[in-house]
């Protein structure tokens, strides 16, 4: 009987963890523009991974796993959010993505750096 | 059966992520789209993990979560140098 | 695609695929190695070079023609050849019948190593083991000889990402542990998938993220030349030494089972010495030859030809 | 037919790669194109070491059917050895640029051509 609650949950985290992530990434493909879809992506990402993961984490029946995917799920909290940040900054510094609604930019200046606007 | 339709899923997103790779438009958008690639292929891994019980597969997981982090910031890395030099150049 | 940024950013997806599809296809170990080196350091390489030269590529394909012709050419000679082959998947081929069916067997009698990967990458094949050792020894000099004088005429030091501080503390607590996971991918490759190819790349890549993050000169004050020469040197002498003891004491080189009295424990002991050998040759060798591209510095079109 | 047709994806991946290598002047293309030929020949092997419902070659109690572990071992080194050629080609092109400007093929004959009758 616990088994089977166990389980349920488990397949409730992975859907809705399956559930985010889809949506961050149809975020990541309709948004218009850079931080947009920065923002779509990175939140979602973080809270899909780690449904899906102590989702996993239910379905296992011995230790070693579960400990595995709990540094899994640490590491991937830790550096998703972290190499964002630093993208997001980046792009920032850059500062050619605020063009709305969708940039079409010029070869030659396509997030370059040196294009100051 | 859940496993199968979370690989799926996912399966889904990583073509999601290498169209806007594709597509751009900016260069940070394509290194967005590398990054949620490989965080969705951790996902993946572990998932097929279990669904094929083999939970050696799991310290891969752990590998491309690193991987993962020192490309992003190496391709980071790569903006720093360009506006360094680009901006001494004129 | 003119921009090589975009193809080298795809061609790091392409190896992320690449390795989805050796686990799919059971093949741990190389999943392993592929996403470490493919994904990251390969990638790392590429983009560091793209750095010192021109980002976009100045014409499309050249000469298309002929290169339809070859590939189509070959393609279908290649695809000629499938025809006598055993469809994908089955048990009975000539490939998995042969020798592959015996180490499949004995490996645990005759090494006591589960990963069978592993016995026969360390035990079986010891000797082709050392020579691609060797391979990425050389390959290491020669990139130290083809970078290693001239590039550090530019003496002014890069910042070094300093304003990414959120990036610069996380790494900071990060990077023991991924230097700890390396440890552990070396120790526990005779058990699970791993050894010493892989720990080397991780902990290369362990001092790569130190080295963006901080600057080349920080990293070198661990890894200066000369420890990254002597470890490179002594991985290669480690491996090769486990041979010679083992001539010495009556058997083949490489025959680890004279190394202890009883054979499985010998096995055992020189496939740890061996994998140890080839983690340091890998991972000084990978640092050496980033921190060579990392010290790299863009030189304008004018200075050119001067060096 | 179906059981070919693995390998026959893997071989338009490695032409694709070939094609890369010859039809493009750009150095880096042309180690990335390499790079897509040499991941597709890994991808070769470890198709031919596959077995169905085998299991990853780690042997453990109560399973009998591995997939073949020789290519695994023969791919896992061809791999290392690899990053290892492409960082001598990558620092040979960094040479290159430094010394004639350019990565692009058909501009290098040129520069090479009056280099030498510098």
């Amino acid at each position: 009987m616990a088994e089977t609650i166990v389980s349920f949950i488990a397949a409730c985290l992975l859907l809705l963890g399956c559930l985010f992530c889809v949506t961050g990434a149809v975020g990541m493909i309709r948004f218009p523009n850079f931080f947009a879809r920065v923002h779509a992506t990175s939140v979602t990402d973080s809270l899909g991974a780690g449904l899906i993961l102590i989702g996993l984490a239910l379905l296992s029946d011995s230790a070693t796993p579960v400990f595995k995917l709990l540094f899994i799920l640490l590491f991937t909290l830790i550096t998703a959010p972290t190499a964002v940040h630093a993208l997001t900054k980046a792009a920032m510094h850059a500062g050619s993505h605020t063009a709305s609604p969708i940039e079409e930019l010029p070869a030659s200046d396509e997030g370059g750096p040196s294009s100051k606007h | 059966m859940i496993l199968g339709i979370t690989i799926v899923a996912i399966l889904a997103v990583m073509a999601l992520a290498i169209f806007r790779a594709f597509i751009g438009p900016t260069l940070h958008d394509r290194i967005l789209a590398v990054n949620l690639f490989g965080t969705k292929t951790v996902l993946l891994i572990a998932v097929f993990a279990f669904a094929n019980d083999a939970m050696d597969l799991l310290d891969i997981a752990v590998v491309y979560a690193l991987i993962n982090f020192i490309s992003v910031i190496g391709a980071l890395q790569y903006f720093e140098e360009r506006t360094e030099v680009e901006g001494r150049d004129g | 695609m003119r921009d090589l940024f975009a193809v080298i950013m795809l061609s790091g997806i392409y190896s992320l695929i690449a390795a989805s599809l050796f686990i799919t296809m059971d093949a741990a170990d190389v999943a392993f190695t592929e996403a470490a080196v493919g994904a990251g350091v390969s990638t790392l390489l590429l983009l560091k070079t793209l750095a010192l030269v021109d980002r976009h590529e100045s014409t499309g394909p050249t000469r298309p023609g002929l290169a339809i012709t070859v590939v189509i050419a070959t393609g279908a000679l290649l695809a000629y050849g499938t025809l006598d082959m055993h469809p994908f998947g089955e048990t009975h081929t000539p490939s998995n019948d042969h020798i592959a069916a015996y180490y499949l067997e004995n490996s645990i009698e005759d090494t006591g190593v589960p990963n069978v990967v592993t016995s026969i990458l360390a035990s079986y094949r010891g000797f082709d083991t050392l020579g691609e050792l060797i391979v990425i020894f050389t390959a290491g000099i020669g990139v130290i000889v083809l970078l290693g004088q001239t590039g550090t005429s530019d003496s002014e030091i890069r910042p070094a990402m300093r304003q990414h501080l959120v990036l610069r503390v996380v790494s900071k607590i990060l990077i023991p542990f991924i230097m700890l996971f390396a440890f552990y991918v070396q120790f526990h490759g005779e058990y699970g998938p791993g050894g010493g190819f892989q720990a080397g790349v991780i902990f290369a890549s362990a001092v790569i993220l130190y080295s963006i993050l901080f600057g080349p000169e920080a990293a070198r004050s661990v890894f200066s030349n000369a420890t990254t020469r002597i470890l490179a040197v002594s991985g290669v002498l480690l491996f090769a030494c486990t041979g010679i003891v083992s001539m010495l004491k009556g058997k083949a080189f490489l025959d680890y089972s004279a190394l202890a009295e009883d054979p499985v424990s010998g096995q055992l002991l020189g496939i740890l010495l061996v994998e140890l050998g080839v983690g340091i040759t890998v991972a000084a060798v990978l640092i050496r030859v980033f921190l060579e591209f990392d010290e790299r510095r863009w030189q304008p079109d004018d200075q050119r030809g001067q060096s | 037919m179906t059981g070919l047709l693995v390998f026959w994806v893997i071989f338009a991946l490695m032409m694709t790669g070939l094609y890369v290598t010859i039809a493009h002047d750009n150095l880096i293309k042309k180690v990335v194109g390499l790079g897509i030929l040499q991941v597709s020949v890994f991808m070769l092997y470890i198709a031919i070491a596959n077995v169905r419902g085998a299991a990853i070659p780690i042997l453990k109690e109560g399973e009998s059917l591995y997939s073949n572990p020789l290519p695994h071992v023969l791919i896992l080194t061809a791999i290392v050895v690899g990053i290892a050629t492409v960082a001598l080609a990558l620092a040979l092109v960094i040479r290159i640029r430094e010394r004639f400007g350019t990565i692009e093929e058909a501009a290098l004959e040129s520069a090479a051509r009056d280099w030498s009758e510098r």
